[in-house]
């Protein structure tokens, strides 16, 4: 046996092992991808809350049937017509159209959480990093206006690297109109609830995420405005292993509660009730 | 340091206060030429920044003889009395904001400090606000909410401070929210982007009824180089992420993000401190004058209007940019 | 540690848990001797606590086999949502709060939190809490307010903690904001004073439409040892200013001052957890059936007269004490 | 001249000396008693604020001949007929009463500063170190009642050692009681300026003295909930030399303004003229 034959047969075992087993980003620990999927992309190592797809989401928060997606014709919109080292922002944008299948980094919609009825914003970080383009921004408002009309509970699911750069201060702006939308829905007494995924930050963060009547993280995801990179460059020292972890802002005041992915519908479900809607 | 492109400027400028000091000398002479170099200078002036590219613009904004919050209070406003503090923590240096007086008018005024000597620097922290700047903010639009007073903010500022205690402190939270607020206070608010306009900083004292922006001022989602070293990995390419980017006034006014360029003299503000206050006063006595006359609900309406509608597919802002590339 | 004046009663619990042990044995019949003692027992319970003083009623507002707002949340309630923090600096354990339901009413629950073990007191400083757990007390009745829910506050404090950071970071201010706020809060809010009403620290969270007590709580501007020394310039006469307070309930109710008590059984709530429970489940759930059919402007006005009422010159509350004392 | 001559000599000079001087409680100099008066009762020296009657703040503050006194019936109540090792607490309050010549620790009124009328409320610490009792209690909330009738700004000059202890849990509930009323005025839009002097401190600091619109202290005065003792014990370490003072609690964010106090009328003129009535 040659050694380009070894190389080849190790090589075929890999890509084996990488149809089999998925490697936990928190621990790196080895896991057969079934148990992984089984476990709702929890690590059952480590705890460790790895991205899900809007669709599994979906499937895990809201009943089965009940989902009707809100303003699915909404993408991306290119007003800058953006272009950088790697070319047009436009068709990498379309790029990720095709390969997630949305037309933005966020899907809307409304459905039922155990029977109540909710609109619901879920952000999805395979779509340019779930980060915040005019469509995001205008999909968020109209759902807060949606749930204003209908008096309905709004909830956003976040998962964002932050402002969408290619959409220059467009993008800025839509932190000011989601947050001008939830500043209506607050005052008219009609609940919102955030709940922060891995990861929340930047843009995202510095707005809908962090003003939710109540705020919900999943356990151990990142959560903060500034990279710890910039800020370890800022500061000149090295942050604490915890620093931006959904605990860390648990214990600094601003997040209420964390729940883990399979407690998660049912502690939305419970919160809701505590609404008396008038 | 002077500017690379302000070189030829700066020549003539020397040359003139040179004639001016041999002129001095009651047996000197030099009237014509320095009659003849001033007009030359005043159409340097005129071509170069007609000409500034984005990143030139992005220098200006930042130099550091560029009128700040404490010349603009003592040389555009009658009176300030500051208010300190956000009644939880602490009195951030970054922003400050107090009662003021602009001609007649009463306003609070909120600004973003920056300093001119390191020293004055360092107390500020260069403009970057922490969470507790942008809670004392958000507490003064309230007392100016109860006062029935206009809000005027002053925006410079390369960014809210990315410190470790900035974000334990909820940097996030304290921007959200003020976003959240100020989107429905019930009194005027005008912004002017008097320098740099540097991302959630800015816009966490920048939801206006009206949004005003020097000429030479920048505003945009991220840095140049920040961008640039993320785009395309190379901080060196800063030029073509300002370029890209969109960040000056016209380009702002186009997309619909700002409502007025107040003009800068020829050769910047920092060149004619006197000159950009006097545009800058009228161009707020004008804008608070049209305002006064809007009851509170018609205000919050207007507002939530103006922002819900940026960014909006097939909005006018977007159909303005693409006319504006055509061109 | 037992308390002195409880010494007998101690005793004839010991000897019935011993009768009852030798009981097992199926040869033993103890059973008209346990029968007889039990009887004396109550008897006992029922004397010793019907003529506490002030200072032996301090002791067992302090007792440490009291409930605790965790042994209230575990035994009263059927469910609890703990909200965290106060959206500013940090989450207090001093004071915790949450969604709950109280039979079949939703409820804002708030309340002070005490240890029972050294780790717990360390944790929850001993149910002295920072400005951080008021201001988050503030936030989740604002929460509260919103969504239209009653809030219960279990009041069992010291005081507010006199610490350094407390104060940097403004015990004063918060709980002022939270007498301010609270005042005006239009949802019902019924206050229990469970054990320690210390000061500031208990009012901070304890204006309510409805004040409720445990029948050995205590509820005084200073505690009886702070009073001492400063009047008397003698802490150990304690008791005599415990006295000289009026911090009982029964005094508290003369003098307007609380609304209803809430008994305790026999021998104290340390002795009977699910009794003491029982009695306040049934208060609080009448008082906010009560309160529940009143508009929130009319439960802010009534709140404010309350208030507005206590320690009037010429009130009722005055002559109630005057007549009081003449007993 | 024998022994005694020299002693009742010095004995003499040094009542002179009493009569003539003043000292410092701040730095400890000896000013002329005269120069001290005309200085407003701020030490030359240092700078220190010492205390001032109600009547010099009145002259101080508001317009001469404009004052006129509100509730001034109202005095002391003695709902627990309380007594300590010093005797009854009625003999004490009537000895105070005496001296001072008030009925209760504030004095309350309307006037005018520059000619803008005003409701004022002047607490005067040698009324039983300004304890915070039912009367004050009740002069403070008629106070801001009156100022929201008459639309008319309400200013409350604090000097405080805290809650009335003689009181008992009545003197507690005055915090409750006066904040309702600021409350009130805050809600209808009237302004309400408080001016913290030496000192302020306990319950009068965690009620009206705190939720001004606008703090102001005069320079170098004490302000806190907790006494220096009490919390020196409970964190068994010394405490910075500024702690509590005027100007650690701005640096801290809880005072908007510091002003001396031969300038706080003017301050408070300006300050007023902010206030669109409508
Ligand atoms: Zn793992
Ligand atoms: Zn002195």
């Amino acid at each position: 046996m040659g050694w380009f034959n070894l190389k080849s047969q190790s090589e075929r075992r890999q890509v084996e092992r990488e149809d089999l087993w998925t490697v936990c980003p928190g621990c790196k620990a080895h896991v057969f991808r079934e148990e992984w999927s089984k476990g709702l992309n929890v690590c059952p190592k480590c705890g460790f809350h790895d991205r899900i797809t809007f669709q599994q989401r979906i499937d895990l928060l809201i009943d089965g049937g009940t989902f009707d997606e809100l303003n699915a014709h909404i993408g991306t919109s290119d007003p800058l017509r953006f272009s950088d080292a790697k070319g047009p922002y436009a068709e990498k944008s379309a790029a990720a159209q095709k390969e997630t299948g949305m037309r933005e980094a966020v899907v809307t919609g409304r459905g039922r959480i155990h029977g109540t009825p909710v609109v619901v914003a879920i952000m999805d970080f395979r779509f340019l990093g779930g980060s915040l383009g005019s469509g995001t921004g205008e999909k968020i408002l109209l759902s807060a206006e949606y749930a204003l009309k209908h008096r309905l509970p709004c909830v956003i699911v976040s998962a964002s690297g932050g402002a969408r750069m290619h959409e220059g201060i467009l993008s800025l702006m839509q932190m000011a109109k989601t947050c001008a939308g939830l500043s209506r829905l607050h005052r008219a007494g009609v609940p919102y609830i955030s709940i922060l995924t891995h990861p929340t930050t930047g843009g995202v963060s510095a707005s809908y995420a962090m003003v939710g009547d109540v705020n919900i993280a999943e356990p151990g995801v990142m959560i903060g405005f500034a990279g710890r990179r910039v800020i370890e460059q800022t500061i000149k020292q090295k942050l604490p292993d915890d620093f931006q972890t959904a605990e860390y802002l648990l214990a600094h005041g601003f997040i209420d509660c964390i729940a883990k992915r399979a407690e998660m519908k049912d502690l939305l479900h419970r919160i809701l009730a505590y609404w008396n809607r008038k | 340091m002077d500017l690379e492109f302000e070189k030829e400027i700066v020549e003539v400028e020397r040359r003139i206060a040179e004639l001016n000091r041999l002129n001095a000398d009651p047996k000197a002479n030099f009237d014509a030429e320095i009659a003849e170099l001033t007009k030359k200078l005043e159409a340097l002036r005129r071509s170069v920044y007609a000409g500034l590219s984005p990143w030139q613009t992005v220098q200006i904004a930042r130099h550091k003889d560029r009128p700040l919050l404490q010349d603009y209070i003592a040389g555009m406003f009658r009176e300030f009395i500051e208010l300190h503090g956000d009644r939880c923590y602490a009195d951030d240096r970054g922003i400050i904001g107090g009662f003021a007086r602009l001609d007649k008018r009463r306003v609070m005024l909120i600004g973003h400090q920056k300093g001119r000597t390191v020293e004055e620097n360092i107390k500020a922290n260069f403009g970057m606000a922490n969470p507790d700047g942008y809670r004392k903010a958000l507490r003064l639009m309230k007392l100016a909410e109860k006062y029935g007073l206009p809000v005027v903010t002053l925006i410079d500022t390369p960014g809210a401070y990315p410190g470790m205690e900035a974000e334990a402190r909820g940097q996030a939270e304290a921007i959200a929210r003020n976003l959240t607020e100020m989107s429905a206070l019930e009194v005027p608010v005008v912004a002017v982007i008097t320098g740099e306009g540097g991302s959630g900083g800015a816009i966490g004292i920048g939801v206006g009824d009206a949004v005003l922006m020097l000429s030479n001022a920048i505003y945009s989602v991220i840095s140049p180089e920040g961008c640039a070293s993320i785009l395309w990995r190379d901080g060196s390419q800063a030029p073509r992420a300002a370029e890209a980017l969109k960040l000056t006034a016209p380009s702002l006014l186009e997309l619909g993000i700002i409502d007025e360029i107040v003009p800068e003299p020829p050769g910047g503000a920092h060149r004619d401190h006197k000159a950009v206050m006097a545009a800058l006063r009228d161009a707020l006595l004008r804008h608070l004058r049209a305002l006064a006359s809007l009851s509170p609900r018609k205000l919050v309406e207007r507002r939530y209007e103006k922002y819900t509608r940026m960014g909006r597919r097939d909005a006018r802002a977007e159909r303005r940019a693409r006319r504006h590339e055509k061109r």
